[in-house]
């Protein structure tokens, strides 16, 4: 189907249902009950979860193809969002011509920094691409606060001088970000007994561009063109000498990545027209870094399941105080609940970060090739408990 | 005129001699063997031929046009392929991706952006690499990871990517070193096949004599940097400077 | 002149923080070709034994001021420190007040014993693998290492002066014999200045003049052929990473009276310093060290006034600016290696 | 073969299952049927406390969660009521808000606009918290106050100082309690005048980013209208932590007073090292040098230790205050954490208490009618004095603290003495000198 085998066509499938279904997925416990807490099924995550998932994808392309790590990605993922919010500003608020601003921007400016940094490999053109970011962080937060906002962000107002649409709804409010009048914050909620459901707009918008750009991923992965991406990770030497430059491949997959990168930004900023700088940040370039691997870096799905579990840490275990932990445990005598508390409470709520770490440092003990390594063990583990008389021709196949 | 001119090429490391006056001439659809001492220049002056080095004085032409300043994809695309001293593979990939590169690299070019496309696709460029591995008795290996096979089918996997692209000019640096008597013989006989099915020009670097008397229709001896004498296997053999040039090392 | 000459002094002097923190991540690099993300928080873990030792000699027990309350109207307690009891009041008093140059002593058993557990446990591990997997594990022990501090110690900075001896600062330009006030500089940064100076004296002297440094230097080199020798390479690596955790945790404890430590300054300082590796060259201990002063002077610079009158911002990106300008124009960086950390 | 239709159906299937789910669009129901997001049903209603639990404000954070848990016991009749005692108004019954038991949910802002801004959605969009609140730096209460404008729930400002929260970046449905850097400036001034004199040359080191710029802005213009002289204005970048290379200069300049805009560990440090040159000891125009740091927090001051000793600064509230409000409420926070609170603990506290007095007043949890019911809202006993919530810019006008560094601290709480409690006649600035648009309420749904 669309030019995939039958495995990458069952993929797409099964990424696809996932993420349509996934206001269903992520809220599995019924309202007010005490495990609603980790119900993920609300619009502002779900929308996370994907428009994420498109900027690991898109490193993924960078890093898990040609193997150049880039630690600056998190600056083409500012420039999506600055691109996109200045269009809301002046022309309309029609998310398309902002996307595609938005990618067109953070492909051009992937392409300067990408023509430059990539005249060095290995840990040379890491620090180069940080380099540029910091750069741009740096002046994106001073300097330039009359383009960006500064401190609090690039954020519509009343007084916009917008081009194509009111500066302003009939209530006096600002307008927001719509595809041809439906508007992305629009969501419907489906009362099923205890259990709610809400379907929102702006998440089926960006789970439906991530589908795309997932399937785009794996088109890549499948290509020719992918191929050379492995193959200079594998030897650039003897690439040089087959006869192909390996410079326009890589600055290629690093323009898409940073391509993908102003996508996500320019999602962020439909769902949420406010672009801050610190979207830039090293750190923010590291979460791209650490989504992927800790996914498996390389894999198609693999940056998806990292994204998804970092942002997941971070909006639900975050949000988890002593009070809710009281609650759970409230079945047990006095001091055993306390105990409990305590051994617990360190982990989560404000200590979030301290999980994070600790997950970190586990997955890439137990599991170097990431999450989906882990899926894979669990699959050979079943398989092989099915069929013991199978021959073992599977497990020599390359990951993926 | 031969298929590939070297013209009073000269290359200094520094204070370091390393390559001068040097003046070679293959002809086409021989095999042109260059040997000589270590450090008597071969390798450098390989590196003067694909672009890794640029000599400091002199030519190099191949096929009618200079070789200087294009970088080693250029030189490729021009018909030159190499075959490295230890075998330079894509160890990540299957033994058949890494046949479908330089099918790819032979008609496509040094770039192209071809990211949409799908490898499966290319029934033709898929059906050269299978009959080329099948030349090297590699088909039933196709599926394999390359970076787990042994050298000698490492070695043949890189002849097969380089012949795969039909060059004018096959480079051979050592192309049996380190390798076991039987892995040399092998190699031999492969190379000995090529030769006779194709139309191809060979120039090898090798250590080797073993190698060298059986293949080469010409032999150019180097040492310290310049051509010592050029002549056929069979002359060279006997020749007296050749002998002092090979005792002079082991001394 | 008197400005340059001024911000000369401090670029040394932030550079030598720059250089010794670089130098035990290049350590690391160099030897081990570990990309280690958890070094900041060694420098941070140094800071904190200093803030820790002040704490346990600060450990008192309360006694009621007669006379005075407190905030809800209790009667007001004060802190006796238990030294004063030991000690006597004054002797008491100073043993307090010198607390951080005292922590070196405290701080270089646990800093080699946090490096040695840290490689032996885990780095080790990590030799063959893949740098990414390298980052992900550092990185993530970062963090734990940082969210412990946290708990125990709390985010807001620790105030932890130097000794009374050396607060404030002396009139430099004076004594070189330009007007008065215009080279001021704090005693503690000279004795940090000498005190990095010492450090980096201190290893390259060992990795000089001892057979240990030779073997190391030699792996540095070609780690290979020296695994051929027969050494045993591994037991020198966990003593590198012991040396450069000791490294990094006395530039720590130092740093302490300059800026009151909190648990992520480890962090603030990670990206910095590799930049200064990269900028030194990968592999190259001197690299590093000049890179760090360079930077350090260069940074300097760029915060006077009238620099950034003429280039608004240059403050801001003056590092990275300059990260970029050297490694474009040196491939390698200042000093570094053909082929290290280049795949 | 067989294999391949195997798939095919099982695609078809799938394909089945999901038709049949979009298909059923009757039972779906739209939410907020009562006309504004998140309107209570239950007998519960739920607010959201936005505050930084990681990141260098985490101390902060901490602090400002302890009030909010306090601000909810007194709400609900719980504890022993606080400052519920002493607000003028008594709508307040001490059983819940409207009835409904106060509950609430918490997340971490880490000190990004963006982190911030997810965790109040999820508050707004998962857990149904009609109000956010707290912050800890400008830069996440305007983002926040422009995310709560859009999705209709109120935002009650914590920590937040920058004219720019109830200046340009104002909206309706947004209100601070704490004061801004033009109050800072205009308390501050005359004081300074008072003990340094009036010809004084002024060199100011500014955090590079929007909270710098006003505050030095405001502190520039209410010391040169004394007769001040600013000698240089640099600009420090966020993430410095080595201020020497920017005081250094500092001297031969010719200036005699450090003004450091500066806050929280850019403040710390740059005040440590400011003291580490030196600077106090020296004499320069035959004047004394001295460091001015325009706001100040107890906690941060904590940091910077015995620097702050002598320093001037100004301050939203500070628990040594003496009038019953703040008595009470160091009481309650006393007994309960055994520490006094922080400014910010107070902001917010305050915050959750006028909120949920607006509410009652309003009789309603609609945004529209608690913005009426806080505009113009004049009030007293929450230990700022009579104050009043303007309505043109949703900004609080109270009485402004100057202090100065305690020479002789009695604990490590006790670091700041109150110099002068400015009226605030004299802070109170025209609403529209900061531009900006109020725009009007959006009850949302």
């Amino acid at each position: 189907m669309l030019g995939l085998d039958k495995k990458d066509t069952t993929l797409l499938l099964i990424v696809a249902v996932l993420t349509m279904c996934a206001p269903f997925l992520l809220n599995p416990f019924p309202e007010g009950s005490g495990m609603a807490q980790f119900n993920a099924g609300y619009p502002d995550l779900m929308q996370r979860f994907v428009i994420f998932g498109i900027f690991a994808i898109g490193f993924n392309i960078l890093f898990g193809l040609t193997g150049y790590l880039s630690f600056g990605h998190a600056a083409f993922l500012g420039v999506g969002s600055y691109a996109a919010v200045w269009m809301f500003k002046l022309l309309s608020m029609n998310v398309l011509p902002a996307i595609v601003l938005a990618v067109i921007m953070s492909g051009l400016f992937a392409m300067l920094i990408g023509f430059i940094s990539l005249r060095r490999s290995g840990i040379y053109f890491s620090i180069l691409t940080l380099a540029f970011a910091q750069m741009m962080f740096a002046l994106a937060y001073s300097v330039l606060t009359p383009i960006t906002g500064g401190e609090t962000g690039l954020q519509l107002a009343l007084s916009d001088p917008r081009i194509l649409g009111a500066s302003a709804t009939a209530e006096g409010n600002i307008p927001v970000p719509a595809l041809f009048g439906l508007e992305m914050r629009s969501s419907t909620v489906w009362e099923v007994g205890a259990w709610k459901f809400t379907f929102n707009t702006g998440y089926y918008f960006c789970a439906v561009i991530m589908l795309v750009s997932f399937f785009l991923a794996i088109r890549i992965f499948r290509s020719p063109f992918g191929m050379m991406l492995r193959a200079i990770k594998s030897n650039q030497q003897r690439l040089r000498y087959t006869g192909l430059n390996p410079k326009p491949y890589t600055l290629a997959a690093f323009v898409i990545s940073g391509m993908y990168a102003g996508l996500a930004g320019a999602l962020m900023a439909s769902m949420d027209p406010l672009a801050g700088a610190e979207r830039m940040f090293w750190t923010a370039s590291g979460e791209v870094v650490l989504m992927t691997i800790l996914g498996g870096a390389g894999t198609l799905i693999g940056p998806v399941l990292g994204a998804g579990v970092i942002k997941y840490m971070e909006n639900i275990v975050s949000k988890i105080n002593s009070d809710i932990l009281h609650g759970w445990f409230a079945f047990l005598p006095d001091g055993l609940e306390d105990f409990v508390v305590a051994i617990i409470y360190p982990f989560i709520g404000k200590g979030w970060h301290l999980t994070l770490g600790l997950m970190f440092m586990l997955v890439v003990i137990f599991l170097p090739g990431g999450l989906v390594e882990g899926g894979q063990r669990i699959a050979r583990a079943f398989r092989r408990g099915k069929k013991n008389e199978a021959p073992k021709a599977a497990s020599t196949e390359p990951a993926e | 005129m031969g298929i590939l001119d070297v013209k009073d090429v000269g290359k200094r490391f520094g204070g370091l001699k390393a390559l001068s006056d040097v003046n070679l001439s293959v002809q086409e659809n021989t095999c042109h063997a260059i040997i000589g001492p270590n450090g008597a220049g071969k390798s450098t002056l390989l590196n003067c031929l694909v672009g890794k080095l640029i000599p400091d004085t002199g030519s190099v032409m191949f096929d009618g046009q200079s070789v200087l300043g294009r970088s080693p994809h250029e030189i490729n695309q021009m018909g030159i392929s190499r075959v490295f001293q230890t075998p330079e593979i894509f160890g990540d990939l299957t033994v058949m991706e890494n046949m479908m590169i330089p099918c790819f690299a032979k008609r496509d070019g040094a770039f192209r952006m071809h990211a949409y496309e799908s490898i499966a696709a290319e029934r033709d460029l898929i059906e050269m690499a299978e009959a080329m591995l099948d030349d090297v008795n590699m088909l039933d290996k196709r599926n394999m990871h390359s970076a787990s096979m042994s050298r000698g089918d490492k070695r043949r996997l890189e002849m097969a990517m380089c012949l795969v692209q039909n060059p004018k000019l096959l480079l051979l640096d050592e192309p049996t070193a380190g390798m076991a008597r039987a892995d040399t013989n092998n190699t031999i006989d492969l190379l000995k096949e090529i030769k006779d099915k194709r139309d191809i020009t060979i120039a090898i670097i090798e250590h080797d004599m073993h190698v060298v008397f059986s293949l080469a229709d010409r032999i150019t001896v180097l040492a310290q940097g310049t051509p010592l004498v050029e002549d056929t296997p069979e002359n060279i053999k006997g020749h007296p400077k050749v002998q002092e040039a090979y005792l002079g090392e082991s001394h | 002149m008197d400005a340059i000459i001024l911000q000369i002094l401090n670029g040394l002097d932030k550079g030598s923080a720059y250089a010794l923190i670089a130098l035990g991540l290049t350590l690391i690099f160099g030897t081990l070709g570990v990309v280690n993300f958890a070094h900041g928080a060694l420098f941070m873990i140094g800071a904190f034994c200093a803030v820790t030792l002040s704490r346990l000699f600060n450990l008192s027990h309360e006694v009621e001021v007669p006379g005075q309350t407190d905030f809800l109207g209790n009667p007001l307690k004060k802190d006796v420190p238990y030294l004063h009891d030991i000690f006597g009041e004054a002797t008491g008093s100073a043993i307090i007040d010198w607390s951080v140059p005292l922590a070196i002593l405290f701080a270089i058993p646990i800093m080699i014993a946090v490096g040695v557990i840290m490689e032996r446990g885990l780095i080790k591990y990590f030799y063959k693998r893949p740098h990414a997997d390298q980052i992900l594990v550092t990185f993530g022990l970062a963090i734990v290492l940082q969210e412990i501090i946290k708990y125990y110690y709390g985010a807001n900075p620790i105030p932890t002066p130097a000794p009374d001896a050396f607060k404030g600062s002396f009139d430099f330009g004076a004594m070189i014999g330009f007007a008065e006030n215009t080279i001021i500089y704090p005693y503690w940064r000279l004795v940090y200045f000498c005190f990095a100076a010492v450090i980096i004296g201190a290893v390259f002297a060992f990795l000089q003049f001892t057979t240990f440094g030779m073997v190391v230097r030699a792996g540095m080199a070609d780690r290979e052929t020296v695994g051929l020798l027969g050494i045993n390479i591994d037991k020198r690596f966990t003593i590198m990473f012991g040396l450069a955790a000791a490294v990094a945790g006395l530039a720590g404890v130092m740093y302490v009276p300059i800026n009151p430590p909190n648990y992520h300054m480890g962090m603030d300082f990670l990206v910095l310093s590799f930049v200064v590796v990269v900028v030194g060259g990968m592999g190259s201990l001197p690299g590093a060290v000049a890179a760090g002063f360079l930077l350090g002077v260069l940074e300097s610079f760029a915060s006077m006034r009238e620099v950034i009158d003429l280039i608004p911002g240059i403050n801001q990106v003056i590092i990275y600016l300059v990260a970029i300008i050297i490694l474009l124009t040196r491939p390698r960086g200042l000093m570094g290696r053909k082929g290290v950390m280049e795949d | 073969m067989s294999k391949t239709t195997l798939t095919r159906r099982g695609v078809l299937k799938t394909g089945a299952v999901a038709g049949a789910g979009l298909a059923l669009p009757t039972y779906l129901s739209a939410a907020g049927h009562e006309g504004f997001t998140n309107a209570p049903t239950g007998s519960t209603v739920t607010l959201g406390f936005n505050v930084p639990q990681s990141g260098p404000y985490a101390d902060e954070g901490a602090d400002e969660l302890r009030a909010y848990e306090l601000a909810v016991e007194h709400l609900n009749g719980e504890g022993d009521g606080g400052m519920m005692n002493t607000f003028s108004s008594k709508a307040l019954q001490g059983n819940g808000i409207l009835g409904k038991k106060v509950e609430y949910v918490t997340g971490d802002t880490q000190t990004k606009s963006d982190a911030a801004r997810a965790s109040a959605k999820s508050m707004i969009e998962k857990d149904g918290a009609v109000m956010i609140t707290g912050g800890s730096s400008s830069g996440v209460a305007v983002a926040v106050q422009a995310l709560c404008q859009e999705a209709g729930v109120i935002f009650m400002a914590g920590l937040t100082h920058s004219n720019d929260t109830t200046g340009k970046d104002k909206k309706a449905n947004g209100f601070r309690h704490f004061f801004n850097s033009y109050m800072s400036g205009a308390a501050l001034a005359p004081i300074l005048a008072a003990n340094y004199g009036n010809d004084r040359k002024a060199y100011h080191l500014t955090a590079d980013y929007n909270w710098g710029y006003t505050t030095e802005e405001a502190v520039k213009t209410s010391t040169e209208a004394l007769g001040w002289e600013t000698v240089a204005a640099v600009r420090t970048p966020l993430t410095q932590t080595d201020f020497s290379s920017y005081i250094a200069p500092v001297l031969q300049s010719g200036a005699d007073v450090l003004v450091l805009n500066h806050y929280g560990g850019n403040m710390v440090n740059s005040l440590t090292n400011a003291v580490q040159f030196g600077l106090r000891d020296k004499l320069v125009n035959g004047k004394n040098f001295e460091i001015i740091v325009p706001l100040y927090s107890r906690l941060m001051a904590r940091g910077a230790g015995e620097n702050v000793k002598g320093i001037f600064g100004s301050t939203n509230w500070h628990w040594s205050l003496q009038d019953e409000g703040t008595k009470a409420f160091v009481k309650s926070f006393g007994t309960k954490y055994g520490f006094p609170p922080s400014q910010a603990a107070h902001t917010c506290y305050v915050q959750a208490l006028l909120y949920a007095d607006a509410v009652e007043r309003a009789g309603s949890f609609n945004p529209c009618a608690v913005v009426e019911a806080l505009e113009g809202f004049e009030f007293d006993g929450m230990g700022n004095g009579p104050t009043l919530y303007r309505a043109e810019d949703h900004q609080c006008f109270k009485d402004v603290l100057v202090v100065k560094g305690k020479e002789n601290p009695t604990s490590e709480f006790d670091l700041l003495e109150i110099v002068e409690v400015t009226p605030a006649a004299q802070v109170t600035y025209d609403a529209s000198i900061f531009g900006g648009e109020l725009g009007t309420c959006n009850p949302g749904a």
